[in-house]
């Protein structure tokens, strides 16, 4: 399957669920509404012509204007790979949570609530596991988050 | 498989281990044998001088402190009547040195070297700190392939170096003393070196983040 | 007699202790002899290499990643380079591609020995972890000429290699493939028939196709549980697809199967690399690279296959000399997650085997 | 003194000075056994544990060079007075006690299973004459005195108060005492045809050349001879049979707690524990001193070292068995296979194969 075939027939099966964004300068990106999530998710892993059983990553990014989530999935039977995004404001930021989906996804959405603050309903174990149980100075891998003693490097 | 075949296999591990045992040791006995470091072994970092006047080819260009992801290098230079440069401050704080070889490939005038010593113990970490003076000394025996053009020290890229020099002038629109060489280091290490250094000017470069953070995100190459 | 009272207690196994791999404390919840319930914590080795990657620039990122997986370090060296090189569409000399598979095959067997080496520690053996180590000595001799460090090359970089590999190497390489081949007789000889070996690892931590793939299991793990997946005939970067080369896969999933399903990638491995020295090309070995080199604006999730399964890097760029955001994937994070679900009712020391065969490695979870 | 020729280099002139000591010079009757034992045990208590230490220094050795590095190098020749320094520095460390030990059966764990190793080597022949007492029941006090060690390791499990060292002893316990009855079985099948327990007359019946030694003339002596080595290595808690102390399980196991002296002398205690097996090892299967040309010392040292060799050799290659397979190994195969071997050999000598 091309890349341009997967992107047709992903955009024709989801229906409108999943739009393209040409961000994604290798790989197939997709964007999702964060509503849309869960339904997108299973269409992606459980549809015959599809098949995404396998969640490679889940990062979540601080572009300085909003936060985004990239899911990177793979297909093992295809041999195919795309990702998908979910675009979340800074306010408030909240996504449903795949473990259900992917188990791998578990621990990848407590590092990105850890790090990040967004929420993901319905995860079943969102406890801090990589920063320290007595961790209370926010979530350091937003952009405006700066260790006490951080001096940034000199300038080209 | 039956028990024969386990005893069978038992004691093939056991001459295994037996064969061993009359073998010589592989290892060495450190301090008395030494094993011979490879030509390109990168260690620590040294200054090197001119083989025949015996003094820096640096010419206090900042490559190496640019390229150096750790800020473990510190150069202050000022400028004479001329507007050549001068070198007054150079340090390589080794406890900070990654030993990632960047400075070296960096370097377009021979001056600096990943030299294949590899024993700088100290007592403290502040006796890591390295000045000219150390680092011209322990570079003095380092053979080296002087790439240099003689008499003209204009930056021209190594025959197989990989950055092209970017003009050195242009680097230096903002004399340095006024801005020391900044000393930075994004997540505290929790080493005490480095907080001292910090300490020294958190409030300006505090300032000048929050500004390019207003402009949406660092410009490039803003100096 | 009155029944006896028992109760479940709580173990802290780490972070410091012996089969932990690093710094990585297993919570367990015990029962006499039998875990019940196992609880990872990790975060101990937390280097905040990502966030500390937002603030270099992309050529200043490489010897970053040299620390991320310490054990390959060739292999995260080079996801981050695949991953900056797709963002810029470089295009790599073919000199370079070759000596990238070189040392990224060199790189797997010096882990794979490695692996071979502890885990027979972690189950008792403590001979097998020193001859593992004399082999891969053989190896960073190698890179150390080459690159001129043993554990943190940075040797891979953005548009080819560092250097070019000296005079020597390619007679010391062919001498080294030769004397691993003889070697593996006593590897074998020591561990994979000994009954005592097969009883500790026979049936023991059995991971089923289906729990892997969703659990995002890569790698040997995943081949293990009878799955022919291997990125580099799947998904194939670099030049692997010029390449003649098996995968093997083994069938039940268990301790034994991960073990010997590692002796066998070694054995291709080599294979490879003979057929690149053989194969090697003259020329460039490094596409021309600015020194503010900017990269356009984008992300890209670039995968290769290292030692330990999936290695990936989520790059993004906003058209700037640094990185918005670099994400990397350790397969060991995935493999990690696995095992409060495969450790449930073993026994101690079953546990010690499990976490030894998935081959975990604590920098590449924590980052 | 005593009349007898003695063969060159034999030492036996040095237990019968010390047995005729307290006559020579005078003491009332009354504490003359007293002082003669207390010299005797002095005597045999300093020279093991300078032997203790050769064998930390030899193991080390052993094992660094089947791995092919060169272990101790620095102090001496080869490094041989490594272990004597560092006796020396596990002296003068600190004694780190936790607070929620056991207070008493944390201090006493260490004396018990130190005493208890030495205990055995009150009936030990070292050569002719070279015993301390010949006790009729020899054999049976030996198999008793070092049960004491299973005591010692659950005091230091149970009064540690740290879960490791509790699993630690309690696997402990369980391992020794299974393993005693294969071992005393082994034993067994040799002592129906020596018909005591006495270890010089275990000795002694094997007078002659190597033919005569029980591993080859009893019937089924090699496999009595075997299954023995099997659970002396269990009774001697080394690998592939360490599991109270587990390494990569249990980080220490029963001596976790312990620092200092009290770790050395659980350290030491190991070690004589395992002179002691293949010592047993080397009377019982080999023919103990007996040996042409060289003095009867000699040969007994020269056997047991090489049981030892057997078994350091066997602990740098096996890995280690888990609890359950451990046990399993105990009650399963071992008991049958030595119980069968006992009656068989019990048989043959009621048939008249032994004269």
């Amino acid at each position: 399957m091309t890349k341009e075939e997967l992107k047709d027939k992903v955009l024709n099966l989801s229906q409108g669920m999943l739009t393209y964004s040409d961000s994604g300068v290798f790989d197939l990106m997709f964007e999702v509404k964060p509503e849309n999530l869960t339904k997108a998710a299973v269409l992606l892993r459980d549809h015959e012509e599809l098949r995404f059983d396998f969640m490679n990553n889940i990062t979540g990014v601080d572009t300085g204007e909003h936060f985004e989530v990239v899911y990177s999935l793979a297909s093992l039977s295809n041999k195919t790979r795309l990702d998908f995004k979910v675009v979340l404001p800074y306010e408030g930021a909240k996504l449903e949570s795949l473990c259900e989906v992917w188990k791998a996804a578990n621990w990848h959405e407590r590092e990105i609530w850890e790090l990040y603050g967004i929420d993901f309903t319905g995860h079943p174990n969102l406890t801090r596991f990589l920063l320290p149980d007595d961790w209370d100075q926010g979530h350091p891998m937003r952009k405006d988050w700066d260790a006490p003693d951080f001096v940034r490097m000199p300038e080209l | 498989m039956g028990l024969i075949d386990h005893i069978r296999n038992l004691l093939k591990g056991l001459g295994i281990a037996g064969k061993h045992l009359g073998r010589h040791a592989i290892t060495i006995q450190y301090p008395e044998e030494r094993m011979e470091m490879p030509e390109r072994s990168r260690g620590i970092v040294v200054l090197l001088s001119d083989k025949e006047t015996g003094e820096l080819n640096c010419t206090a260009c900042e490559l190496c402190m640019r390229a150096c992801p750790t800020a473990a290098i510190k150069i202050v230079t000022h400028r004479d009547e001329n507007k050549k440069k001068h070198l007054d401050v150079f340090e390589v704080d080794n406890g900070l040195c990654c030993f990632c070889g960047l400075c070296e490939e960096a370097c377009n005038f021979s001056a600096l070297k990943m030299a294949t010593k590899y024993e700088f113990s100290t007592l403290g970490a502040d006796e890591l700190v390295w000045d000219v003076n150390k680092l011209q000394e322990v570079g003095r025996d380092v053979d080296y392939v002087d790439t240099r053009k003689k008499k003209k020290p204009k930056p021209e890229p190594k025959a197989d170096a990989k950055p092209t020099a970017p003009k050195p002038e242009k680097t230096d629109a903002k004399p340095k003393p006024e801005q020391p060489a900044t000393v930075s280091e994004p997540v505290n290490p929790a080493g005490s070196s480095t907080e001292e250094k910090v300490n020294e000017e958190p409030l300006p470069e505090e300032q000048e983040r929050k500004e390019e953070k207003k402009e949406g995100g660092p410009t490039d190459g803003s100096v | 007699m009155a029944e006896l009272r028992t109760e479940e207690f709580q173990v802290n196994m780490g972070p410091h202790h012996p089969s932990t791999h690093g710094v990585c404390r297993l919570v367990l919840t015990m029962d006499g002899e039998k875990v019940v319930a196992v609880e990872p914590v990790i975060g101990y080795l937390h280097r905040a290499i990502e966030k500390i990657c937002e603030n270099r620039t992309y050529p200043q990122c490489s010897p970053m990643m040299d620390r991320f997986e310490y054990v390959t370090a060739m292999s995260s060296d080079y996801v981050y380079a695949l991953a900056v090189e797709k963002l810029a569409q470089l295009e790599v000399p073919e000199r370079a591609e070759y000596l990238r598979v070189i040392m990224l095959e060199l790189n797997r067997i010096a882990s794979h020995l490695i692996f071979w080496g502890v885990t027979a520690m972690d189950i008792g053996a403590y001979t097998p972890f020193l001859y593992g180590l004399r082999e891969r000595e053989d190896i960073i001799d190698l890179f150390e000429m080459t690159c001129g460090q043993r554990l943190t090359y940075n040797y891979i970089r953005i548009g080819g290699v560092s250097r070019d590999i000296p005079k020597e190497f390619e007679p010391k390489c062919r001498a080294f493939i030769k004397k691993l081949r003889g070697k593996f007789s006593d590897y074998e000889g020591l561990l994979n028939e000994n009954p005592i070996w097969l009883a500790r690892t026979k049936g023991i931590g059995v991971l089923t196709p289906e729990t892997a793939i969703s659990y995002g299991a890569s790698g040997p793990v995943l081949r293990a549980s009878g799955i022919d997946y291997d990125l580099r005939r799947d998904d194939p970067y670099s030049i692997y697809d010029k390449f003649d080369f098996a995968i093997p896969t083994q069938k039940t999933g268990d301790c034994y199967d991960r073990f010997i399903q590692r002796l066998d990638e070694m054995k291709e491995s080599l294979k490879i690399i003979e057929q690149a020295l053989d194969g090697l090309p003259e020329g460039e070995i490094k596409a021309k690279v600015k020194p503010k080199f900017k990269p356009p604006e984008g992300e890209v999730y670039s995968r290769i296959e290292s030692a330990r399964g999936e290695m990936g890097a989520y790059v993004r760029s906003d058209g700037t000399t640094k990185p918005v955001r670099v994400k990397l994937r350790g397969s060991s994070y995935n493999h990690l997650a696995l095992v409060p679900e495969i450790c449930t009712d073993v026994l101690i020391a079953d546990l010690v085997a499990i976490f030894a065969t998935l081959d975990i490695i604590m920098p590449e979870v924590d980052r | 003194m005593s009349c007898t020729v003695i063969a060159f280099g034999e030492l036996h002139g040095i237990f019968a000075w010390l047995h005729e000591l307290p006559v020579s010079i005078g003491l009332p009757d009354s504490v003359q056994a007293v002082v003669m034992y207390a010299a005797l045990g002095v005597t045999v208590f300093s020279v093991l544990s300078l032997f203790a230490l050769f064998l930390v220094w030899w193991e080390r050795k052993i094992a660094a060079h089947i791995q092919q590095r060169f272990g101790p190098m620095r102090v001496g020749w080869h490094g041989w007075y490594q272990t004597v320094m560092d006796a020396l520095k596990l002296l003068q460390k600190e004694d780190i006690r936790i607070e929620t030990r056991d207070k008493v059966v944390f201090f006493w764990a260490p004396v018990v299973c130190f005493v208890a190793a030495f205990l055995a080597y009150v009936v030990m022949p070292f050569g002719k004459g070279l015993i301390v007492a010949d006790l009729n029941i020899g054999i049976l006090y030996i198999m008793a005195v070092t049960t004491f060690t299973v005591i010692a390791l659950l005091m230091a499990g149970w009064g540690s108060n740290n879960k490791y060292a509790l699993l630690g002893g309690m696997r402990s316990a369980a391992q020794v005492v299974s393993y005693e009855i294969p071992m005393v079985v082994s034993l067994l099948t040799i002592i129906i045809y020596v018909g005591s327990l006495s270890m010089v007359d275990i000795v002694e019946s094997q007078s002659g050349w190597f033919f005569n030694w029980f591993i080859f003339r009893v019937p089924f002596g090699p496999i009595a001879f075997v299954t023995y080595i099997i659970a002396a290595i269990a009774e001697a808690n080394r690998t592939p049979f360490d599991i109270p102390e587990a390494e990569q399980e249990l980080v220490a196991g029963y001596n976790i707690e312990y620092s200092g002296m009290k770790f050395a002398m659980f350290f030491l205690a190991e070690f004589v524990n395992m002179f002691t097996v293949s010592a047993i090892a080397a009377t019982v299967f080999l023919g103990g001193w007996n040996g042409p040309f060289l003095p009867s010392w000699v040969w007994f040292m020269g056997k047991t070292l090489t049981v030892v060799l057997l078994l350091m050799l066997v602990r740098w290659t096996y890995p280690r068995l888990r609890v359950d397979q451990l046990m399993e190994f105990a009650w399963k195969f071992l008991v049958p296979v030595t119980f069968a071997n006992l009656i068989l050999a019990g048989v043959l000598k009621y048939l008249g194969y032994w004269e």
